[in-house]
């Protein structure tokens, strides 16, 4: 209130406080990763307790998490996905395959490399990654959260002409609502 | 000259000069057919004052006109809804056929009704009646659907019915000498319980008939659905109230003065609660607006005849109350449907859908009535509700609570099917042409709806004339005494104590306006109904993913039960055999001369038999 | 006193032998002269009936014999009533057929205006003559003009028709011939006033049977229900004018008769009963009937049989308020019934089969004739503001005063019968599509016809609007037809000052 | 100055229900996640997520009709709330309560699930729609017994009102749970549907309908429902504590009536599977219409 | 079986007569060449007359050597128990082939599957939108002499760091003593 500046930083603060404790997950479970997000969340793991759960649609969700590889087919649906998501939005690629093609990485229908085409925030390794590292995945994404340094969001808003111009080599026929925040 | 006599005849002579002027002038009809209505209406309520009588004599019979008070509250609906429905007509009609035509009889069921409420007298109310009623007829007719099955069987039902008051009626003079309803009602005391059985019986056919109670009910469906969207707005919003006119006097004025009336409400009270629940599951089934709306108006006259039959003050209040709403939101609605169609050629939900941002205007008059209709406060639906659920509580009609409670709640469905298949719903490229109704049929409706918010906030302003009807009907004043029974109605009618709820609904409002939606407005922005989150997939252009097709088919499935008995087979089949029947009998003119000769023989030789039985020597 | 009730017999009878001699001086006289005849004939009688309102009966002695032995005619309140009626629809008729078709092509054309003279005038005479032989002879000349005017257009049906109707009406005048007889040998006279005055007097077996006999003969004539088998057929093959004269003047005649002899002649007391009894089974037969129907004209028969049941019912409740209903009704019907057949037979005009399917959407095309038969199906279902409601309520009403609720309720729930079957066909006009496959090729009715039916439509609305314009009358004639002694009073009466 | 206390008293009923209804959500998480051996977020995460959404930086709509729905949802919570007696004496909270009227007020409380239905139509997502159909049908299923027992009580204590109900109460010393058990029966077997816990939760079904009415709805409008939500939890539960527990005396009376009548829908719906819509309507109709019978004949013989 | 089997090859062999039994051991099998255009008739033929209502699969093998693609269409009789295999070869360059979804139903998606993948065009076959592959436009990926790590590289982003990766199979051989095939090396790393 005295200093516009210091009051946002406080509200920031908090509000980055509340974003890391509450996270709603999209899994865009297209991959064989999709069959490890049940164990972590249910009684094994409970990424409950850490206020990571699920969310129905993008419109509600904070992470998107890709389970796997993706295929030009999909990117298309995963792009839209994201950008119906709402600020403040992260990505977690998940497994080798959104890395560097995984096991696909000469597939003539899937991409390698998922950062070219989506902000990705935070990776975990592995083929799967198990339970555990999912969790780990996604303390560290917290702790980005926290430190106010996820933010994959901006970069994708900043650069939005080279993710488009990657995006679009992959599927020539490009019929997408605008992307203008 | 008489006033009375002045507004008949100008509403007769403007009918057979528009008539005659829609075969010369277009424009000429249109401001002929407007002065038809308007100048009556205006002469009515500066010139007609209440309990003015003019007596004459037709036919060796005595007959009189004039207004009362309790008439009064049925002109409100008949003249305002006449005149609103009228200025919507002449846009809504515009470049029909025939027009001459519609606009007269337009003119004639409104003349008709506002002499049903003159008439003073058995004989001219039952003139004006069947006026109205073939008026109607030739309304639903008008578009020449269905024509055959519809308008005749709506024919047969008015016809049926009106000829069982006529019987009445005649029984009434044999028994009195006299055709004014104010003998019969001095005289009904002393008839035999025979005929003060049978009197209100037949009566209440031919009421029964135009309110749609519920097994006369099933020409309703078809025929406020076939005629053109601005005359049933009158038809659902006015006319049907004459047959609660007439059931209200039959109730109150002859059944009442018996001991046994008492029964005879109940069986009146319990069917308006059937046709309630019947109209109502049956408009949540509909695909078609106009059905919708049509069995949504037999069911809530449903309501209002539940208020009638157990007429006590507060039900009969209540009653009053919600034709007068009835009206007002049922003939907007109408009217909205009627614009949509014009706009867009069809009333089927699973055709036109995300209308709102094309026709904002008509979304918000059907917005209102909807709410209206629903019953929800703060719009005038809820109070005649409130009244009625609170007049059936105190007068121990508890499973006729459940049953009203049961189709006002199942009411939503449809109301939400009503606004969610027009307006709401995905932007389809194929209605991207469509635009607001023009403004003459916009602004009957949006008068109209702000009328029933008027009326939900003030109701005092219709209550205060429908208790003077009421006294008129012999009910004690009910002035403030019942609205004391709830904080809503305290000291309601003129001044208004609802401002706290008022205020409180404002200003949360806008709390939460600003709070959820002004405060980064600039960061809501808005898009298209295409860009959803359907698991990533973009909607194509031609891909509809609205969903309108078996809107409520859980709730229908679950209520099967209810709705697989139907009376309207039962008729149908009546009328099959009746015709078989009679395809027999023709069978006696066999087209032989012989047996036309052997029939003149068997018939002199049969008489000669039966010479003592007949002549008696 | 304008001039002598014997004219309106012998004017119309001396033109029927004079019009084919004039016919040879320029053919189109033997169409414009029965017009002619007509219109004075309506024009006195319409005018004796205003003198005879004012004054009391006319009883007018043919020939210097008195009463009861020589034949007289009277000109009463009702017999005037029906009289000026039967007038009146005869110029109508003829004004609408002046020009109809076919009746220039065929060669009987200068027939069909001298038979329609003719059959006014019998039916004029059935209805004023003071003595049963005399009232024989007018219902055979009635008889023998209508067989011609059925079979007139000359074709297998038309032939079969009148052949039916031939047969019928032989029966009918045989037994009346056998009845006269009876009585005649019972009384010695054939003076209806005086057999009414002495019929106490007859043996009761022999009163039976004459009296049977009458109903049987007159019932032919009146379409009661087991009798009236001729009916739709000649209505329907004869030409479409003269459907409206079979319905507005024969059958009216016809009733009179029966009516004068239930009432006057005999003192038989169930014969009123009788009268009610045999028209309600007339009312629901022939209603339901023509329920069934296919035809328009056809329709029209029955329906027009129906309502002459109605009258009967009317007539059988036997009070004064009954039979002023009843003769109400006969006006009202022979007012809307000819308009039914007017606009109806312009309606089917191209069609050969004359179904009431083929009239889909001709409204649009024949605009006028469409709204007379619209006009005359909404008047005689008994929809108000139109002149067959006044009947009806008239009917109900005096049935009620009876106490007669049953009957009340037979009578409407014919009535919607009635409807129904009335409505399909104007839905058809009006509200179904035109289509040129099964719809009748549109026919412009001439002016003559329109004028014919206009005068009838406003006739309609005039009796509707105010019904007061004919109520006084109406009252007269039914206290007239009511009070048996002082008909036969006046009657004798008339013999008696010619005595002294 | 009198003005000034019941706004103030209002707000502070606003906000106590809030609070009291998003830690009751927290707690039923807590509990649920229990019950599956979990450990669970802990009981304050919903404010948490009601904050986090708040703190959305972007927001869509499809018209103003979504705008317009979660604000018609929170007026009616809101208002809804005015008009509930929160404590028996009403010394804290003196807001509308002693004019209240059942009838008025079960008019009231549809008025915003209406209005929601608006904005979940007004995104044109087909689940919406579909969610929003089925809510409405099992709202005709469970409004059935619950107006039965209400009716029943307003026969038998000759009152709509509910501090006249409340009143009764307290004159004749016992909860109208034991002096007419049907009622208090065929209630809460409403309440089951009223709460949307399983097995009644169909509507939203995140699986299958993408949460349903709510799947185009984020950020703000979500923590307007969200927090209108517990309101309107809030209100329900003091309408089955005033009507049926006598009221309470005091804040933590309460919270312990409200607490332990709402452990019934999530006890119940925490071990059962989901209902299609119209098993659930099929349901509603079965015992709890009879117990409703059973009550209204028990009221009105006695 | 045999008889049975002697006899449907009779019944077809009389009805077509470019058909060219292929001898298979297996009894319950029956398996013979046929001209590309009969196929269509012999289907309906074998669909209609000898009961093989049952179109359980449409294999294809991309006969590169040969320049010829070969459609396998497998159809199974309930009641003789029997599967037939018609077997038929197309040239590999603008193949056309008889539609035949107007038999089966379920054929169609098989054949829009065979358009894309391996560019076989059938003539008059419904569905003219992408089917699996959305904006393809390279040649038909499964057909042999596609290369399918080439148009990845060349397509898709490579991020640096699996080109000292070992082959998981030699070091499986090391320690089996097995040989890595001469065809598999090709795509050993």
């Amino acid at each position: 209130m005295i200093n516009d500046k210091n009051s946002q930083k406080i509200v920031d603060i908090i509000q980055n406080w509340a974003r890391k404790q509450s996270i709603w997950v999209l899994a865009y479970g297209t991959g064989c990763g999709a069959i490890e997000i049940p164990p972590t969340m249910t009684s094994r793991y409970d990424a409950e307790r850490l206020g990571v759960r699920g969310a129905a649609t993008p419109r509600q969700a904070d992470v998107l998490l890709i389970t796997g590889y993706l295929t030009t087919k999909t990117l298309k649906r995963v792009i839209r996905v994201y950008e119906q998501m709402q600020d403040p939005k992260y990505v977690i690629g998940f497994g080798s395959c959104t890395i560097n093609g995984g096991m696909y990485y000469d597939s003539y229908n899937t991409i390698k490399v998922l950062d070219k085409y989506l902000p990705v925030d935070v990776y975990i390794n592995g083929c799967m990654p198990r339970p555990e590292s999912v969790l780990a995945g996604f303390g560290k994404l917290q702790e980005l959260i926290g430190n106010g340094e996820a933010n994959g969001a901006t970069k994708y808003k900043e650069n939005l002409e080279w993710y488009r111009a990657n995006q679009k080599k992959i599927i020539p026929n490009w019929v997408m609502p605008e992307y203008n925040w | 000259m008489e006033m009375i006599y002045l507004i008949f005849i100008i509403f007769l002579g403007g009918a057979v000069a528009t008539y005659l002027l829609g075969k010369i002038n277009g424009v000429l009809r249109d401001i002929t057919f407007l002065a038809t209505l308007i100048v009556p209406a205006v002469l009515f309520y500066t010139q007609v004052s209440i309990g003015q009588t003019v007596d004459f004599s037709m036919s060796g019979m005595n007959l009189q006109w004039g207004i009362t008070d309790f008439g009064y509250i049925f002109a409100y609906i008949v003249l305002g809804l006449g005149v609103l429905a009228g200025i919507y007509a002449v846009a809504a009609m515009k470049g029909k056929e025939n027009l001459g035509f519609f606009y007269s009889n337009y003119i004639l069921s409104i003349m008709a009704m506002m002499g049903i409420l003159f008439s003073r007298d058995l004989v001219s109310f039952f003139i004006f009646w069947e006026i109205m009623t073939w008026s109607s007829y030739l309304m639903v007719v008008f578009s020449g659907k269905d024509v055959q099955k519809v308008g005749i069987k709506y024919f047969i039902f008015s016809a049926v019915g009106a000829y069982a008051m006529l019987m009445a009626i005649v029984t009434t003079y044999s028994l009195t000498g006299s055709m004014m309803i104010d003998s019969l009602v001095t005289a009904y005391p002393g008839f035999d319980f025979s005929m003060q059985l049978l009197i209100p019986i037949l009566l209440l056919i031919g009421f029964g008939v135009k309110s749609a109670m519920m097994p006369l009910h099933v020409w309703a469906s078809g025929s406020y659905s076939h005629a053109p969207m601005a005359y049933t707005a009158v038809f659902s919003g006015a006319l049907s109230k004459m047959g609660i006119y007439g059931m209200i006097i039959v109730i109150v004025s002859l059944v009442s003065q018996i001991p046994e009336g008492h029964w005879f409400r109940e069986v009146i009270a319990w069917l308006g609660g059937i046709t309630a629940v019947g109209g109502t599951l049956w408009a949540v089934a509909q695909d078609d607006a106009k059905k919708l709306l049509a069995y949504s108006s037999v069911a809530q006259l449903g309501y209002i005849i539940v208020g009638v039959g157990v007429g006590t003050p507060l039900a009969m209040l209540a009653a009053l109350f919600m034709a007068v709403m009835h009206g007002l939101f049922k003939g907007t609605l109408f009217m909205a449907v009627g614009a949509i169609e014009k706009q867009t050629g069809t009333t089927n939900f699973t055709e036109v859908t995300g209308l709102i941002r094309k026709m904002p205007l008509t979304f918000l008059a059907s917005l209102m009535s909807i709410i209206a209709l629903a019953g929800i406060p703060p719009l005038g639906g809820f109070i005649g509700k409130w009244m009625l659920y609170e007049s059936l509580v105190g007068s121990d009609h508890y499973m006729l609570v459940i049953v009203v409670f049961f189709s006002s709640t199942a009411a939503f469905l449809y109301c939400y099917k009503f606004l969610f298949g027009f307006f709401l719903g995905q932007e389809e490229p194929e209605w991207a042409h469509v635009k607001e109704a023009p403004a003459m049929m916009v602004v009957p409706m949006i008068i109209m709806a702000i009328g029933s918010f008027i009326l939900g906030v003030f109701p005092g302003l219709i209550l205060n004339p429908i208790d003077a009807g009421l006294q008129e009907l012999g009910y004690a004043s009910t002035q403030g005494r019942y609205w004391e029974m709830s904080m809503l109605f305290n000291e309601w009618g003129d001044k208004v104590v609802l401002q706290p709820i008022l205020y409180t609904i404002i200003a949360v409002f806008v709390f939460f306006f600003v709070f959820v939606v002004a405060k980064n407005f600039k960061k809501t922005r808005y898009v298209s109904t295409k860009d959803i989150s359907s698991s990533g997939e973009i909607p194509k252009a031609h891909e509809n993913l609205t969903f309108s097709r078996g809107f409520f088919q859980p709730f229908l499935r679950a209520v099967e039960p209810l709705m697989k008995h139907q009376i309207d087979p039962l008729y149908t089949g009546f009328g099959r055999g009746m015709e078989a029947i009679f395809d027999f009998v023709r069978r006696i003119y066999t087209g032989n001369g012989q047996t036309y000769a052997l029939y003149a023989i068997i018939f002199a030789v049969l008489l000669l038999i039966f010479k003592n039985q007949l002549f008696g020597l | 006193m304008v001039g002598s009730p014997v004219l309106l017999i012998a004017i119309p009878l001396l033109a029927a032998f004079l019009i084919p001699l004039l016919g040879m001086i320029w053919k189109e006289l033997v169409r414009i002269i029965p017009g002619l005849v007509l219109a004075y004939m309506m024009i006195l009688s319409a005018s004796l009936l205003y003198y005879v309102l004012e004054n009391g009966p006319i009883i007018e002695v043919l020939a210097g014999w008195r009463p009861p032995i020589g034949i007289n005619l009277v000109f009463s309140p009702f017999t005037g009533f029906l009289a000026t009626i039967m007038t009146f629809l005869g110029f109508i008729v003829w004004l609408y057929s002046y020009r109809f078709k076919r009746n220039v092509e065929f060669e009987p054309s200068k027939k069909y205006f001298i038979f329609l003279m003719m059959l006014v005038a019998g039916s004029v005479g059935i209805v004023l003559t003071g003595d049963i032989f005399n009232q024989f002879v007018f219902i055979e000349i009635v008889g023998i003009s209508a067989y011609a005017l059925t079979a007139f257009y000359t074709g297998r049906n038309a032939a079969e028709a009148s052949f039916k109707y031939l047969l019928m009406g032989s029966l009918s005048a045989s037994a009346l011939l056998i009845a006269i007889a009876i009585i005649y040998s019972q009384l010695g006279t054939l003076n209806m006033a005086d057999i009414a005055d002495n019929i106490h007097l007859m043996d009761p077996r022999f009163k039976v049977i004459a009296m049977i006999l009458f109903i049987v003969g007159l019932g032919i004539e009146a379409e009661i229900f087991p009798l009236n088998g001729w009916a739709p057929d000649a209505y329907t093959e004869a030409p479409g004018p003269i459907g409206a004269a079979f319905a507005g003047i024969v059958v009216k005649a016809g009733v009179y008769a029966m009516v004068r002899m239930v009432f006057t002649l005999f003192d038989v007391s169930g014969a009123v009963d009788f009268l009610l009894i045999i028209g309600l089974i007339t009312l629901i037969i022939a209603e339901t009937t023509a329920l069934r129907q296919e035809q328009l004209k056809r329709m029209l028969a029955y329906s027009s049989i129906g309502q002459m049941g109605l009258v009967f019912v009317a007539f059988g409740i036997g009070t004064t308020e009954g039979i002023f209903a009843a003769l109400f009704l006969m006006l009202n019907h022979a007012i809307i019934k000819p308009l039914l057949f007017f606009s109806g037979s312009y309606l089917v005009f191209n069609s050969k089969d004359k179904k009431i399917s083929e009239m889909n959407g001709l409204g649009k095309y024949m605009p006028m004739t469409a709204a007379f038969f619209a006009l005359g199906s909404f008047a005689i279902v008994g929809l108000p503001p139109f002149a067959g409601f006044w009947s009806k309520l008239s009917i109900l009403t005096a049935a009620a005063n009876e106490g007669m609720l049953l009957i009340i309720a037979l009578i409407l729930m014919v009535s919607v019968v009635e409807i129904v079957y009335y409505f399909r066909v104007v839905n058809r006009i009006y509200f179904f599509k035109f289509d040129k496959v099964t719809s009748v090729v549109p026919h412009k009715p001439r002016i003559n016809a329109v004028i014919a039916m206009a005068v009838l439509g406003i006739l309609i609305l005039v009796i509707g609007f105010y019904p007061d314009a004919v109520t006084g009358v109406l009252h007269q004639a039914s206290d007239d037809l009511q009070n048996t002694q002082q008909y036969i009073n006046n009657v004798l009466s008339v013999g008696q000052t010619l005595t002294n | 100055m009198e003005l000034l206390t019941h706004i103030l008293g209002a707000i502070a009923t606003v906000i106590l229900a809030f609070v009291v209804g998003m830690s009751y959500g927290g707690i039923v998480r807590k509990i649920t996640a229990r019950v599956h051996n979990r450990i669970g977020p802990p009981w304050y995460q919903n404010f948490i997520d009601a904050f986090k959404l708040y703190g959305k930086t972007t927001a869509i709509h499809h018209g103003w009709m979504q705008i317009m729905g979660p604000a018609f949802l929170m007026v009616s919570s809101v208002v809804t709330l005015m008009f509930i007696p929160v404590l028996t004496n009403g010394g804290w909270f003196p807001n509308l309560n002693f004019e209240g009227d059942l009838i008025f007020l079960l008019y009231l409380m549809v008025f915003g699930p209406l209005g929601m239905a608006l904005g979940a139509g007004q995104t044109g997502n087909p689940n919406s729609a579909i969610g929003v159909t089925r809510g409405l049908s099992q709202m005709v299923g469970f409004e059935i017994p619950w107006v039965m027992a209400l009716v029943a009580l307003m026969i038998q204590f000759d009152t709509t009102s509910i501090t006249g109900l409340m009143e009764a109460q307290a004159q004749s010393g016992t909860w109208n749970m034991f002096s007419s058990p049907f009622a208090f029966i065929a209630a809460v077997l409403a309440m089951l549907g009223m709460f949307r816990y399983s097995p009644f939760d169909i509507v939203g079904a995140p699986t299958e309908l993408a949460s349903g009415p709510v799947s185009e709805n984020g950020g703000k409008y979500l923590f307007t429902m969200m927090s209108s939500g517990s309101i309107f939890a809030f209100v329900k539960l003091t309408l089955y504590v005033d009507i049926f527990m006598g009221g309470a005396d005091n804040l933590v009376i309460l919270l312990l009536k409200t607490f332990s009548i709402y452990m019934i829908p999530v006890l119940y719906g925490i071990v059962s599977p989901r209902y299609r819509t119209e098993q659930a309507i099929r349901f509603f109709w079965g015992w709890p219409l009879f117990f409703g019978v059973l009550a209204l004949i028990y009221a009105s013989i006695f | 079986m045999q008889q049975l089997k002697a006899n449907l090859i009779e019944h077809i062999k009389t009805s077509f007569k470019d058909a060219r039994e292929k001898d298979y051991p297996n009894e319950n099998r029956l398996d013979f060449y046929v001209n590309k255009q009969c196929i269509p008739s012999i289907l309906t033929y074998a669909k209609d007359r000898l009961g093989y209502i049952h179109l359980s699969h449409i294999a294809i093998v991309d006969w590169l050597e040969d320049g010829e693609i070969e459609l396998i269409y497998i159809i199974w009789s309930p009641e003789e128990k029997i599967k037939m295999f018609v077997r038929t070869r197309v040239e590999r360059e603008n193949s056309v082939m008889p539609n035949i979804d107007m038999i089966w139903r379920q054929a169609n998606t098989y054949e829009r599957e065979f358009r894309e993948m391996y560019g076989i065009q059938f003539q008059g076959l419904e569905g003219e939108q992408d089917f699996l592959l959305e904006d393809w436009d390279g040649p038909p990926p499964m057909r042999r002499d596609f290369d399918t790590e080439a148009y990845a590289d060349d397509t898709f982003f490579h991020r640096p760091g699996r080109e000292d990766a070992q082959d998981v199979r030699e070091a499986i051989t090391k320690r089996s003593g097995e040989e890595i095939p001469d065809f598999a090396k090709k795509y050993s790393r």
